[in-house]
């Protein structure tokens, strides 16, 4: 019977004992090339997926949990980490809570460290870091706020850290910054074995009830990009033992009602809006910033997404161009490559879109990824 | 601008406060029901919340009545309406999740099986019908997973950071539950936010 | 401080301490009120939704397994019987197989009974079953096939029975119906404790390779209904100890050319095709047949979803109407609740629909939910 | 008919043998990636595959060329077009589930990390190009989650039910691997399937 025959030759194959010209699956999983610097992760649902935004390809897909809201990278040791709860029952069951280890080459989880039941559910890069080269922080909220630190030389939990009435961990020089509820930036010094060696905080920049800033933070070469529900922009930085708070950049400029060189009065685009998850990204060597931009709505659409990005020349101040998305098409993260002539990767409803930021040309789009961005190098 | 002005201005701006943008972490989507009509065909889909300001005024109250029906005690003294299975509903306002209405649960009561958290954020909303604010304690039920496709409902009205996490939808808060697998959100009234609350 | 205010507010309400007339959270979860004949369960990715179908209303959820593609309801005992994997760290780790146990009251998982890792992944009514009261039945694929019989009085995992070149339990008599490859139906008789009494096979009535039927089946009166990839609808029942097939109905008769009474001569409509995951459903008391129906494609598409319902009065053999859906709108799913007056469910793309058979009528659309449909009784 | 003119007619009947049913248990969705153009403009994603058919020609060949190339022994020889990234591709015509070349797998290598499945089931596709049947093995790559949206495709050729499982693309054919997590699957040429095989 053919029938007989199929199952037959789909047996055989499976002992690898076909005629050597035909395809086989005998050992073929792939493994992940060297990922360079135009590599991101790009997290969502309950897997990251290892995305060249060069070639516009998929590389791999890294398993994690249900409750895996974020991941760091640290591509120079060939890793990257996240954090999940898995439950013996998917939803319910006795409980266990981790640090994931993942080899990039083989996009495979090779350890886990067991970390307190506390971790946030938040999703973005500042809730977990490579602090000093040593630990992984994760943010934990219960709601009382802290920062477990497993130490990666060890693959082991070393410490909790208090982190009372601030979130986020943005690390620079010997610890990390956070941003906190009372309109400051903190930082705090930790230890090659994990403790607390001081916290300082700037002043206060901020009000809380009339202009917060996001948690999401855009490393510079020097420091952190800031940037505050209305659209001010600012950078915090470490100057010896003082964090210093510069002052803002408005992205939306009050109309001075003057006409410039050709006659033409810009209109007012005060109506216009920062949102989204990832919401601005910036790249302090091209000196370039993007915005998510929105139309309408007041702060409660903080993390609404855009119709159009927003692309800033930070040596002159003045907006570059803005780049409309289709209709329909919503983006809700912005993020530059790390190199020196970067890619500008927008996440949309419809793909992870590469554009050249120079021009806002778009490159291409990788249609099977969304999520979270996060930059491997 | 009159009360009813004003109490139709609002009405306006909550409608269009209603955002489709993410809701939390491993939430379903943003509800795409229908609203069921801009002002005339509200519906009140609690048995326990009175159905229309006129089942409370009596025959003797003239047309349109004059200001507030009387003090606000409690739950059962308010005058409302809205439809709490409509993300639209004015105690959603500062929401962010899935309405525990859409699968099994009420405004105050989780789904079968699914826990409530203990602690919560909290919003400030206004109640177009009366004029006045109400806290809001937005409540997470936990332990299962999704409560369905299109239950959810994202508004955010003065959502914070997690830097003030009190007042920050994006947070999950299954706090006090013994799985943090999000399932559904309540919506509580816990008292009055107006500056100088009647008795 | 306002702040302050609020925080301290949501803390007494946790501990109870509220004003009586406020709303309080304590001891306030729901119990699920006693279902009747018009609910039914759907399950979609790794939940099951109970729905009353009348009031259109989810009156609870269950949590299963990402590896739960289908489930049965027990409820005269009020239960709900479904199996699952889990994994460890979700997708890998150490594998633990179960019949999930759910009490449809509190739409809580109040047990479960390992059984041997082999359920097949397939989504719908014939893969799981409950077998002369005593057992559920699950259908493994290894890919060879059997069934993994579970004592539902002991709770304990009772025996395997082999079932090769056939799949599906359809529960009768004293036993259960599959479907086999050589084109025939099977009837094995299972004794009290979980042992095989007996089997035996109908005639062969299909050729695989002509007109394969579906292993889904609809349950009738006194057998279930098997329906062919073009569309041909036979009963099959036991008489004594054989299991008999009827001649078949066909729901796209040819047409022979002739005007009716009206001068009407009616379009062929040989160019639609059934198609969709459970792609009909039988009434018997009703005598009400529909199926999902879709144009074009050969019987590759036998699992397409469809742009209309066909609903046939099965005294007459003749089709009532066609029920044509929304653009956009595609149908996957047919059931008719098992009521005297039944209603017809519809899952499409947009949600559960309910209709009233008789005249095709929408009568409500349930949004939230979608995947296989399951009654309860 | 020709045998040209039967090329033609095959090829259009592979694509609209594309469906958009349902795909298997917790894959991703069909892929809506547009189709690169119906005959002219067909892109071979794959290095080791041959780009088009001219680029294996000889320059005296005449045009167009008279028949079959020449015996086909194995995967190398065979004449084809297509881009095994689109659903469309002829290898694809029983397939079912998630595409591995659209995340870091290729027609005949699992993606990093995943394990491929020592058993498959198997369809007879036909390639236009050179107007031959081939037997292709369809194994999943098991022990991750979903590939990615976008990366399924669904065409079902040949599909039976479970009762025949080699011929059933419903199944979950994770057998043999440590983690039946689907993640996606291969298309692997493993000979002829015409009636009369050439050598």
């Amino acid at each position: 019977m053919l029938q007989r025959t199929l199952w037959s030759l789909a047996l055989l194959l499976s002992c690898g004992a076909v005629h050597a010209q035909w395809d086989t699956i005998v050992g073929d999983v792939r493994t992940v090339e060297e990922p360079d610097v135009r590599w991101v992760a790009v997290r969502g649902g309950s897997s990251a997926y290892l995305v060249d935004t060069d070639e516009g390809v998929v590389k791999g897909t890294l398993p994690l949990s249900r409750f895996s809201p974020t991941l760091v990278s640290h591509a120079s040791e060939g890793r990257i980490y996240s954090y999940g709860s898995f439950y013996t029952r998917d939803t319910y069951g006795e409980r266990t809570d981790v640090v994931l280890i993942f080899d990039i080459e083989t996009a495979s989880p090779i350890g886990e460290v067991e970390i307190p039941a506390r971790a946030a559910g938040i999703g973005h890069a500042g809730m977990i870091s490579v602090i000093n080269e040593s630990f992984v922080g994760v943010f934990n909220l219960t709601p009382a706020q802290s920062v477990s630190l497993v130490d990666i030389r060890t693959n082991a939990f070393a410490n909790e850290i208090s982190l009372a009435g601030c979130s986020s961990m943005y690390p620079i020089a010997e610890g990390f910054m956070s941003i906190c509820g009372d309109g400051t930036v903190q930082y705090i010094e930790v230890s090659n074995s994990g403790q607390e060696v001081s916290r300082v905080r700037s002043e206060s920049f901020f009000d809380l009830t009339v202009d917060p800033v996001y948690d999401y933070a855009s490393p510079a070469a020097d420091g952190y990009m800031i940037m505050s529900f209305d659209g001010y922009l600012r950078k915090a930085y470490l100057d010896g033992d003082e964090v210093i708070v510069t002052e803002a950049f408005n992205i939306n400029p009050e109309n001075d009602g003057e006409a410039d060189i050709n006659g033409v009065v810009r209109e007012p685009d005060d109506n216009w809006r920062i949102g989204g998850r990832q919401p601005f990204a910036y790249h302090d060597e091209g000196a370039l910033l993007a915005t998510v931009m929105h139309q309408g709505g007041g702060q409660e659409t903080f993390e609404k997404a855009g119709t159009e990005i927003w692309t800033f020349n930070m040596r002159t101040g003045n907006r570059g161009y803005r780049l409309k998305l289709d209709e329909g098409i919503t983006a809700s993260a912005v993020m530059f490559t790390p190199d020196a002539e970067p890619l500008m990767l927008i996440q949309t409803n419809e793909g992870l879109r590469v554009h050249d930021p120079r021009t806002g040309r778009h490159l291409r789009t990788i249609s099977s990824v969304s999520g979270s961005i996060h930059n491997l190098f | 601008m009159s009360d009813r002005q004003a109490l139709i201005a609002q009405l306006y701006k909550d409608l269009d406060a209603k955002t489709t943008g993410a809701i939390r972490f491993l939430a379903g989507r943003t509800s795409r029901r229908s609203f069921l009509g801009r002002m005339g065909v509200f519906l009140a889909g609690m048995g326990a919340l009175p159905v229309l300001p006129v089942a409370r005024a009596s025959a003797q109250t003239p047309f349109p009545p004059a200001g507030n029906a009387g003090p606000v005690e409690g739950v059962a003294d308010i005058e409302e309406m809205g439809d709490p299975q409509e993300c639209e509903y004015w105690r959603y306002c500062a929401f962010s999740g899935s309405l525990c209405s859409c699968c099994g649960g009420s405004l105050t009561q989780c789904p079968p099986g699914s826990q409530t958290a203990t602690i919560a954020w909290v919003g400030s909303c206004h109640n177009p019908t009366d004029g006045r604010d109400y806290l809001i304690s937005y409540n997470d039920c936990c332990g299962k997973g999704s409560c369905g496709s299109g239950c959810g409902c994202s508004r955010s009205e003065g959502d914070r950071p997690v830097y003030f996490p009190s007042k920050s939808n994006n947070v999950l808060w299954c706090f006090g539950s013994t799985s943090h697998a999000y399932h559904c959100t309540l919506a509580l009234v816990i008292g009055h936010a107006d500056a100088n609350a009647l008795p």
